[in-house]
């Protein structure tokens, strides 16, 4: 088995209104010094190890994890003796 | 400093990198006879978007000049973010339509909630609360996955944004054809309503006014075209750069019920919203109303991004930002209002009295131009035009021995079938006005504090404009008025959005002559003038044009709630009538397509003046209480608005008709309702409406109807239901 | 009798409520906008639907931070009647003062519909003027409806009689079919229907308006007023 | 400045309506041998030196970004020297 975990953000520049309105919140909370938060996906599942490579997981996240036209992604995987 | 890398007004000239912008040779020439100067890198950006046919409507205005504007209810014509029509008791109405088809083919969740975003602000920018949403959207054939991507997306992001303003979307309408795979139409329309005395328009006056800026901060959202200055931007790599507008619906709600109290104080003296072209349009188009000028420090410009340039801030298309031109001294009026809500108010200028569009950054004058050159002296054209050689089909006979399937057959067709998936997803209760919601033929709020009603529709048949733009144009308007008669509403006023082709091209012209010829007569006829629109060209994809769709919203008076009427079969025993005569008439209807796969042959025949009078006999005859329920005849002819009858009903219906079974079932002659009375005012119906009693309303939930006796067509409702309401979850299921 | 509807950034059926208790009700309601900090002189707490602060996040999480919370969790420790609608039950969740949490529905659609509803306890401040075991319908409007709590805190809410309003066919994929919970004291209210949409027979449903007279009747019996 | 990212993650044992439509989706695009996946958050912001501490941002998502009720969260941080 291969865990495989990714991770989708905004692209920069793109407004994330999730992580503006959360950074306020603690700001207003007297947690002090907080800056430029964005908020992102973070997706974590296993795949067959036959059936992984990385132009499979590329392609999972150009055409399904991801919104390319506004997100980034990177991924991570990792070999596990699942269950 | 990136400014040092933006071209020099020499270069602009030389290399004609105006025309990346969108600006002609002959407009660069107008420009530069306009300043007596050649316009530097940000002023020509600043003309490109104000000429641009989205602001300035260059091409299309000599057709809208055409549309009638005014009636004794209306007090707000084109010209403002909507228009206005008085419905008594101190009260008004204002709305508006408008379009955001390609952000939404490139980002259809965000595009269709910008868009919506969008038509919002342009209400409330008038000073009314937005009571209610419409939209109307028209896809490919759901067989495709991206078509079936682009429509999930657009109305989840319809929702999305809607529901979180807590505006409920009332209605709409969904189409699906081909010609719509590569370009889909997103047209959102806001309703809002306001007393006489609040009315707001968007005006820059009083020398020394301050000018201040409220909502989002301003980043790159929304930059198009000058792509050669990105080239020459070298930090990052220029195409990564988003031109993507996110919506921010939180904001939204927060300055609706800011800016919603600052038009009650008096220290405001004009408020717009910043739509396209934002900083840019809304300055100068206040200051050019009011015969001011206006000048801003951009360094004073709420920013999101670092190194933003004049260039940037004036054509970024940041959503959820207002300007506001507020009484010299009282600015703190306005930032103690806003506070409240936990917003700022900035001052980024002032309004002066030279005739002057003037903005300084970082110490220097970016941009000096006159403010009548941006709006007022946009040039106008007029577009040549030639009726395109339509090669005469010949119109094949259709015909079928199996009008039961068919009629299965065509409540699954994804354009008639059941849009609950859709409005599911839209809150379309919430502010608890609506006395009629989706499903009906239009949708009926309640006036609070009145016994009245407003009735709502957005509809358009682009089938038959594609078989003949001006009758289609003319149906258009017939159709949406009849959803409110039905609804029992006087229609009143309509806004309309043009949804058309590359207007360069003659036969793409001649159709937008022609459908607006058609639109304004029966603007004319029905007595609904046209107070606020949109145009949305060049719909296009690999060069052919979507079917022409000018879509048609439009509002209507309920003026007792007792009259308000929805298109369900109410009672057993109620005897049913058909009103209007049906004739043979196939082309572009949904059982050509349904058979033949293609629209052929003519459109449909409109006759004006019986449709007014019809339409004015229904009207009466339901104000007058005898009518139960009340539906127009549509797409897939009088079977499918039997159908709908009685669909989602405990009841059925049992129909005697004589003629061609085929033709009197899916026929989609117009002019016709199909409606139920009960017995007790048979007679007084009868009095008030030329129409043909044809069944009446039974227990047992079968839809039968017989031909001189035959059984053609016999249904359990609850098939038929599930069918109709299963078509599009189905398709969608499918996902090909 | 005195209700306070609060008002978070981003609430949208605050007026709805507003309405509901002052033109259908008949009694007396004021805004208290989130920012304030107590609530004295009320009699009950309404804490409306909408998205605070759009929802971001998690709905209701960043409301639950809100300088009036405390004050709510004040007037709930004096066995007053607060109710939290859709929004304000996620709020509810959010800040502890009801069990449990919310996730995205499970279609991940935003469903919005009239759902039949069974009354599963009808001795409540809230209840009182519906039947046991009564079916009603009511509207919903959300995306995260879908109603979690772990098994022990489930045995719990069903010991103490706390689980006041269940789907009958639950179009959210919540937990136990639950469609509102009260807590032990059995004097916060958290539910994901709309009873502030369904008070009047012209918008087609009036199955709500019992619940608020529930609220009222409650009162009266409790403070002796002869109206 | 320091750059902390925080994972936000379902609880074991809580159903994932999103993480199984996802993978479901994934297996009908023919994406073979997906399984379990898990859908949560990912956060990133930046804190002054002087501001970031684990107490500090062990309270913050406790309070706010993660719900104790059904989610887990861990961080990681990061001294980064920020624009
Ligand atoms: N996109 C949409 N948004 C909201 N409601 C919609 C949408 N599309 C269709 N509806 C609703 O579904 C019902 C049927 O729509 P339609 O078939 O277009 O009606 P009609 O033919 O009478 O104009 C109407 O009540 C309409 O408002
Ligand atoms: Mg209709």
């Amino acid at each position: 088995m291969v865990k495989v975990k990714v991770y989708v953000t905004l692209k920069e520049g793109v407004l994330d209104p999730q992580g503006k309105a959360v950074e306020q919140a603690l700001l207003a909370k007297d947690f002090k010094g907080v800056s430029d938060m964005r908020i992102g996906k973070y997706m974590e599942f296993y795949m067959d190890r036959d059936d992984h490579s990385d132009r499979n997981i590329q392609s999972m996240c150009k055409q399904l994890l991801a919104n390319p036209v506004i997100e980034d992604y990177r991924y991570e995987t990792e070999e596990v003796v699942h269950q | 400093m990136p400014l040092l890398l933006e071209p020099s007004p020499n270069e602009i000239k030389e290399k004609k990198l105006y025309e990346d912008m969108g600006i002609t040779d002959e407009e660069f020439q107008k420009i530069e006879d306009l300043l007596g100067r050649k316009p530097n890198y940000t002023e020509t950006g600043i003309f490109s978007v104000m000429w641009s046919e989205h602001c300035s409507y260059k091409k299309s205005k000599p057709l809208l000049n055409k549309f009638p504007t005014k009636s004794e209810r209306v007090l707000q014509g084109p010209g403002e973010g909507a228009g206005i029509i008085d419905i008594g008791d101190d009260l008004a109405v204002a709305f508006k339509i408008e379009s955001h088809n390609h952000p939404s083919a490139i980002e259809p969740y965000q595009g269709a909630a910008t868009g919506v975003g969008g038509i919002i602000r342009d209400v409330f920018s008038m000073g009314a609360r937005p009571i209610a949403l419409l939209n109307s959207l028209r896809f490919g054939e759901l067989d495709h996955p991206r078509t079936i991507y682009l429509f999930e997306e657009v109305v989840a992001g319809i929702a999305g944004y809607g529901n979180c303003v807590g505006i409920p979307t009332v209605g709409g309408e969904v189409q699906f054809d081909d010609c719509y795979k590569g370009n889909p139409l997103v047209n959102a329309m806001c309703v809002g309503i306001i007393k006489h005395e609040d009315i707001q328009v968007g005006q820059a006056k009083g020398i020394g006014n301050t000018v201040m800026y409220i909502g989002s901060a301003t980043g790159r959202d929304g930059i198009h075209g000058a792509t050669f200055a990105s080239e020459e931007l070298t930090d990052e790599s220029a195409e990564d750069r988003p031109a993507v507008q996110v919506g921010d619906p939180f904001m939204e709600k927060l300055l609706i019920e800011a800016c919603l109290e600052i038009v009650k104080s008096d220290a405001l003296v004009g408020i717009q919203d910043m739509g396209a072209a934002g900083l840019t349009s809304s300055a100068s188009e206040m200051a050019s109303k009011a015969g001011t000028g206006i000048e801003m420090n951009l360094d004073l410009i709420p920013q999101r991004e670092e190194g933003m340039t004049p260039y940037e801030m004036m054509l970024s298309e940041s959503q959820e930002r207002m300007l506001v031109v507020v009484e010299k001294g009282r600015e703190q009026d306005i930032k103690d209002i806003v506070a409240t809500y936990d917003l700022e108010a900035v001052e980024v200028g002032q309004v002066i009295e030279e005739k002057r569009f003037r903005l300084i950054h970082k110490g220097d004058v970016v941009t000096d131009v006159p403010v009548d050159a941006l709006a007022e002296d946009a040039p106008v054209y007029h577009m040549p035009s030639k009726k395109p050689e339509i090669v005469q089909q010949s119109k094949k006979t259709l015909s079928t021995n199996d009008p039961q399937t068919d009629l299965e057959q065509l409540l699954q067709q994804p354009t008639i079938a059941s849009k609950e998936w859709v409005y599911q997803q839209y809150d379309h209760h919430v502010q608890t006005n609506t006395v009629i919601q989706p499903g009906s033929d239009a949708a009926v709020l309640r006036i609070r504090g009145t016994n009245k009603a407003i009735a709502m529709t957005t509809d358009c048949n682009s089938r038959y404009l594609h078989l003949d733009p001006k009758r289609g144009g003319q149906i258009a308007v017939a159709e949406a008025a009849r959803n409110l008669i039905a609804s029992g509403a006087e229609p009143v006023a309509i806004t309309d959005c043009l949804n058309f082709g590359n207007p360069d091209k003659p036969d793409v012209f001649w159709m937008m002559e022609q459908a607006t010829d058609g639109m304004a007569k029966a603007c004319d006829v029905l007595q609904t003038p046209v107070i606020s629109g949109n145009v949305s060209l060049y719909n296009e994809t690999n060069g052919t044009s979507v079917y022409p769709t000018p879509v048609i919203g439009m509002v209507g008076m309920v003026h007792d709630l007792a009259h308000i009427t929805t298109q369900y079969a109410k009672e057993v025993g109620d005897a049913v009538y058909l009103i209007g005569e049906t004739t043979d008439e196939i082309g572009g209807s949904e059982v050509q397509k349904l058979l033949s796969g293609q629209y052929e042959g003519e459109a449909p025949q409109l006759d004006l003046s019986y449709e007014q009078k019809v339409q004015k006999q229904l009207l009466e005859a339901i104000q007058a209480g005898v009518v139960a329920s009340a539906h127009d005849v549509s797409e897939g002819g009088l079977a499918v608005a039997l159908a709908e009858k009685v669909m989602t009903t405990d009841l059925g219906m049992d129909v005697n008709l004589t003629g061609e079974d085929w033709i009197e079932l899916f026929s989609e002659t117009q002019s016709r309702f199909v409606v139920t009375v009960k017995l007790d005012n048979i007679k007084r119906f009868e009095e008030m409406v030329e129409a043909k009693r044809i069944g009446s309303v039974t227990h047992n939930r079968k839809l039968s109807v017989y031909f001189n006796g035959n059984k053609v067509i016999h249904h359990s409702v609850e098939t038929l239901t599930d069918l109709w309401k299963g078509a599009i979850p189905c398709l969608l299921k499918s996902k090909v | 009798m005195n209700f306070a509807v609060i008002v978070f950034p981003g609430s949208n059926c605050d007026t709805d409520l507003f309405h509901a208790i002052k033109d259908v009700l008949g009694e007396k309601v004021e805004y208290v906008s989130h920012q304030e900090h107590d609530l004295e002189g009320f009699d009950a707490v309404l804490l409306p639907g909408g998205f605070s602060y759009g929802d971001y996040l998690r709905s209701g999480s960043i409301a639950s931070f809100a300088n009036i919370m405390p004050a709510i969790k004040d007037f709930a420790e004096l066995g007053k009647p607060v109710l939290g609608i859709c929004n304000g039950f996620q709020i509810l969740l959010e800040s502890g003062l009801l069990p449990g949490a919310m996730k995205r529905n499970a279609g991940l659609k935003f469903i919005c519909e009239s759902t039949p509803l069974t009354v599963e306890h009808n001795e409540t401040m809230f209840t009182n003027e519906y039947e046991m075991d009564e079916r009603i319908n009511l509207p919903i409007a959300h995306a995260d409806g879908n109603y979690e709590c772990d098994d022990d805190t489930l045995a719990r809410l069903e010991a103490n009689h706390q689980i006041v309003f269940k789907y009958d066919d639950n179009p959210n994929g919540s937990k136990a079919n639950i469609a509102g919970i009260v807590n032990e004291r059995g004097n916060v209210l958290g539910m994901m229907p709309h009873p502030e949409r369904a008070v009047e027979a012209l918008l087609g449903n009036d199955d709500g308006l019992r619940l608020f007279q529930s609220i009222l009747v409650n009162w009266r019996e409790h403070h002796a007023v002869t109206s």
